[in-house]
C-alpha cells in the first residue's frame, strides 16, 4: 500500500459532520447506534430535520441536560434523549411501519462492509459463540428510500470495508446508495462505487489500494 | 358492570399455563410490565416461550424468569443488551433456545395476529440468513419471505392509564410494543401506573381500547431504571 | 303447508328483544344494518355491553336526543349515535384488525339465507342490475368469534330462508352458529339446525314445514 | 422551516395527473375532504381510479367527479348510499369500472401499501364471488385468498387539527379511512378544520405523524351534512 503524507482522515464526529451537511431540511431519518447516531448533534438546530427512533418516537431532539432526563423518552439506543416540538409517539408496530413503508427518506448505518453492488453487512460475525442480534437493521435497510452507510474506510489492522462482495452474513441486498467514510464519500452505482469526494490530500489511486472494490470518479 | 382490576399480580397471572407463549411489552427497561413477570416467576411454570425484543438484564424480570429455567424459548430481535448475562449463558450452553427476528417482523407478526392475517410478505430479510428456510416469492421485482402471525397466549403489558373497561394510555417511549401486544393474545394482562374512572380518558386519546384487555392491576411503579 | 292456529309471530323488535335476552354482560358485539341494529335497545343499560361499529366507534351508546345529535358521530349505517363513557375512537383498519382478528364476541348480520352447514347469504342478490355492496359484512362473518343471524323466517312469499345449501352470493362459510327468526331459535350443529325454541304454539312440525332444512330438537 | 400549508385547496392539487389513484378518506359524509375533491374537479382530469368506501351521494364531491366523466375506475366498499344515483347509472351503462372490496380488505390493503407489505391473506372473501379468481390457500385448515397492497398516487384527507409539520387529529367517526389512507399515498393532501402551532398538539394525541403528510390547506368547513 502507498503512503499518503499530510492526509488526516476524519475522526468519528467529521464523518458524521460530512454527512449531516447532506441533509436537507424536512427529510425523516433514522440514525442507527455507534456513529450514526452523532449525525444529528451535526446538524444546525434551523435546519428542521426529523429524527424517527425505532421505539416509536417521532421527532427526537438532543440529549437533555441531566437536570431535565427523563427515562421514560429513550431513543432505540436506549439513551435518554428529548422530543422536538412537532414530536409524536407511535407503537412499535406504527414505527416500522413508518420505517418499511418507504416513508423514511434516509437511514444512517454502521457496517462491517459494504459491496460495490449495494449489499451490506451490518449485524452479525460469522461465528457462532454469541446470540445474534439483529434489532431493526434489516427493516431498515430493507425500507427507507435511501441507506447511506458511515463506516471506516478500512478495519483497524487496514482490511477494506468496500468490498467486491460480503463476506460477513448480509443485513439486506443492494440497498446502499452511499457511504460516508474517514476518507471520501462514495456512491453506490450501477457500475460499482463512484468516489463523490475525498477528504484533502487524498488521490484516487490512494484510495483505490485502501478499497477491495474498484473505483471510479462520479460522472 | 364490566371491571377488569384484580387485585394483584399473582391473581393476575394465576391461570397461566406450562408451555404457554408470553408476549411481553417494554422495549429496554421503560414500558415493561416487571412486577406481572415477577409475579409470572413466583408461578414456577415450565417450557414457557418468550416473546420479547431485548432478552432481560441483570438478575430481575426476564432475566430471572430464564435463570429459573422457566423459559424454553426465546423469541427477540435483540438479545445482546448491556447485563443481558443470563441469556448469553443459556445460549451457549444450549439450555433455550432462541429465534431471532428482525424488530419490524417482530412487530408486524404479532399486529398481524391480532388483525387475523395468518401470514404476509415482506422484503425484510428477503436474501440474509434470517430469511433462510422461508417461502420466498417476487413481488414488484423484489424478493420477499413469507412470514407468519405470531399469537401469544398471554401477553403482559404495562400501560400508563387504565379505566375498569381496561382502555390504555402509555407514556412516552413506554408505548413501543404494549400496544401490539396488547392485540395480539388470547389473554392480555396490564399493570397500571395510574388508575383512573371511566369516562375520564378522552375518547381520542385511547390508545388500546379495553377490548383488547382482559385483566388490569393497579401496580402505581414509577420511573423505569434504566439499567 | 300446514296452519298452526293461535301463533303470533313475532314482530321486529320481538326478535331483537329475544336475541338481546342471550348477550351477556361485557360482550364486544358488532350489529349489522337493519333489524340487527334494534338489538341495542333491548339491552338493559344497566347490563354493560360494547357494541362496537365498523367506522372506528367502539362503545356507541343509544340514538341522541334531536338537541343532542352530532353530526361527526355516526354508525356505520350512517345514522347519529352517542358514545358511552368508557368508548373510543379509531382508524377504520384498527376497528377492521378488532372485527377480523377475533376480537368481536358476537357480531349479528340479517341475510336473505342461512344454510344448515352455517353458510351466510346477506350481500347481494344474484341479478347484475345495481352495482353490487358488500360494506364489512364479509370481514364481521368472517371474523366474529360468533355469527348470529336475525331474520324472518321465510321470504314474505313464504319461501324458506332456512336452506340446505345457499342459492344467493355467500357472504362467508359455515360461520353462522344460531339464528334468530320470528317463529324459532336455532343452533347450527355438525348435524344441522337444532331448534332451541320456538315461539309459543309453534310445534316442530309446523316449523319443518316452513323450513328447506331438516330441524331436529336441541339435544 | 418545515411548512406544510398552502394557500388553496386548487394549488394542492395542482398537479395530480391524468391516470392517477386518488384515495379519497371519509365515511359517509364524515371526515370527507370535500373541498379537496371540488378542487379535483375543477383540474379537469381523465383516467382517474378512485378509491374510497362509499361512492359518492347527491351532485357534490365524489358524485360531480364521476358525473363530469373524470373517473375510470372505482374501488368502494359499499357503492349504494341513499343518493348515490350516479354511480348506479353509470355502471349499468357500463361506462366505468367498479371493484366492490370487502370493507376490511380495502382498509387492510392500504395499511399493506404504507407498511410495506406487498401481500398478505386472509380468510375474508374466501369460498365467495369477491374472493373468485384470487390464489387460495388454507392456513390453519381455514380457506384464505391473497389480497395485494393497495396503493395510492395521491390521498385526499380531512383532519380535525393540523400543525405545519403535517402531524393530524381527527373528529369523533371523522377519523375513519383518513389515517390508513395517510400513509398508503405517494402524495397526501391534508384540509384540516383548525390550523395550530407547532407544540401545540399533545404528543401522545397525534394520530397521523406529519411523516405521511406533504401538504395541507385550512378548510374551516365546520359540521358534515350527513344528506
Amino acid at each position: 500500500m502507498d503512503t499518503v503524507v499530510d492526509v488526516v482522515p476524519l475522526d468519528r464526529h467529521g464523518m458524521a459532520r460530512r454527512l449531516a451537511a447532506d441533509i436537507p431540511e424536512g427529510w425523516v431519518v433514522n440514525l442507527g447506534i455507534g456513529i450514526p447516531t452523532l449525525v444529528s448533534d451535526h446538524v444546525p438546530a434551523e435546519r428542521e430535520v426529523i429524527f424517527q427512533a425505532e421505539n416509536g418516537v417521532i421527532g427526537v431532539g438532543p440529549a437533555p441536560p441531566p437536570a431535565e432526563e427523563d427515562p421514560w423518552l429513550i431513543n432505540a439506543g436506549k439513551q435518554m434523549v428529548t422530543l422536538r416540538p412537532g414530536g409524536s409517539f407511535v407503537s412499535q408496530s406504527d414505527s416500522f411501519a413508518l420505517i418499511r413503508g418507504g416513508h423514511l427518506d434516509l437511514c444512517v448505518l454502521g457496517a462491517f462492509e459494504v459491496a460495490e453492488n449495494g449489499d451490506i453487512a451490518n449485524w452479525a460475525i460469522s461465528s457462532n459463540e454469541k446470540a445474534p442480534a439483529v434489532g431493526g437493521a434489516m427493516d431498515l435497510a430493507a425500507g427507507a428510500k435511501r441507506l447511506w452507510v458511515i463506516m471506516e474506510h478500512t478495519t483497524k489492522d487496514g482490511r477494506p470495508r468496500l468490498v467486491k462482495r460480503c463476506s460477513y452474513p448480509l443485513t439486506a441486498l443492494g440497498v446502499v446508495s452511499r457511504v460516508y467514510t474517514n476518507l471520501a464519500v462514495l456512491d453506490v452505482t450501477p457500475e460499482g462505487f463512484a468516489v463523490r469526494d475525498m477528504i484533502p490530500g487524498m488521490t484516487l489511486e490512494a484510495l483505490q489500494a485502501r478499497t477491495e472494490a474498484k473505483l471510479r470518479p462520479a460522472a | 358492570m364490566i371491571d377488569k382490576f384484580v387485585a394483584s399480580a399473582l391473581e393476575a397471572v394465576a391461570d397461566v399455563r406450562d408451555g404457554a407463549t408470553v408476549l411481553i411489552g417494554g422495549f429496554g427497561q421503560v414500558g415493561t410490565p416487571n412486577h406481572l413477570i415477577e409475579a409470572l416467576c413466583e408461578r414456577g411454570l415450565r417450557d414457557l416461550t418468550v416473546v420479547s425484543n431485548n432478552a432481560g438484564t441483570g438478575a430481575h424480570g426476564l432475566a430471572r424468569l430464564m435463570a429459573e429455567g422457566r423459559v424454553r424459548k426465546v423469541i427477540c430481535s435483540y438479545p445482546r443488551s448491556r447485563g443481558s448475562v443470563v441469556l448469553e449463558e443459556l445460549y451457549r450452553e444450549g439450555r433455550i433456545e432462541l429465534e431471532v427476528v428482525p424488530q419490524g417482523t417482530m412487530a408486524e407478526r404479532m399486529r398481524a395476529a391480532g388483525a387475523g392475517i395468518p401470514a404476509f410478505w415482506t422484503p425484510t430479510a428477503a436474501g440474509t440468513q434470517l430469511g433462510e428456510g422461508k417461502e420466498v416469492r417476487a413481488f414488484g421485482g423484489r424478493a420477499c419471505v413469507l412470514e407468519h402471525a405470531l399469537k401469544g397466549d398471554v401477553a403482559l403489558i404495562e400501560a400508563w392509564e387504565a379505566d375498569r373497561w381496561g382502555n390504555l394510555t402509555y407514556r412516552m417511549s413506554g408505548r413501543n410494543f404494549n400496544p401490539v401486544m396488547a392485540m395480539a393474545a388470547d389473554l392480555t394482562i396490564v399493570q397500571t401506573q395510574h388508575r383512573v374512572a371511566l369516562g375520564e380518558l378522552d375518547p381520542e386519546r385511547i390508545v388500546t381500547p379495553g377490548v383488547f384487555v382482559d385483566r388490569v392491576v393497579h401496580i402505581p411503579y414509577g420511573k423505569p431504571r434504566l439499567w
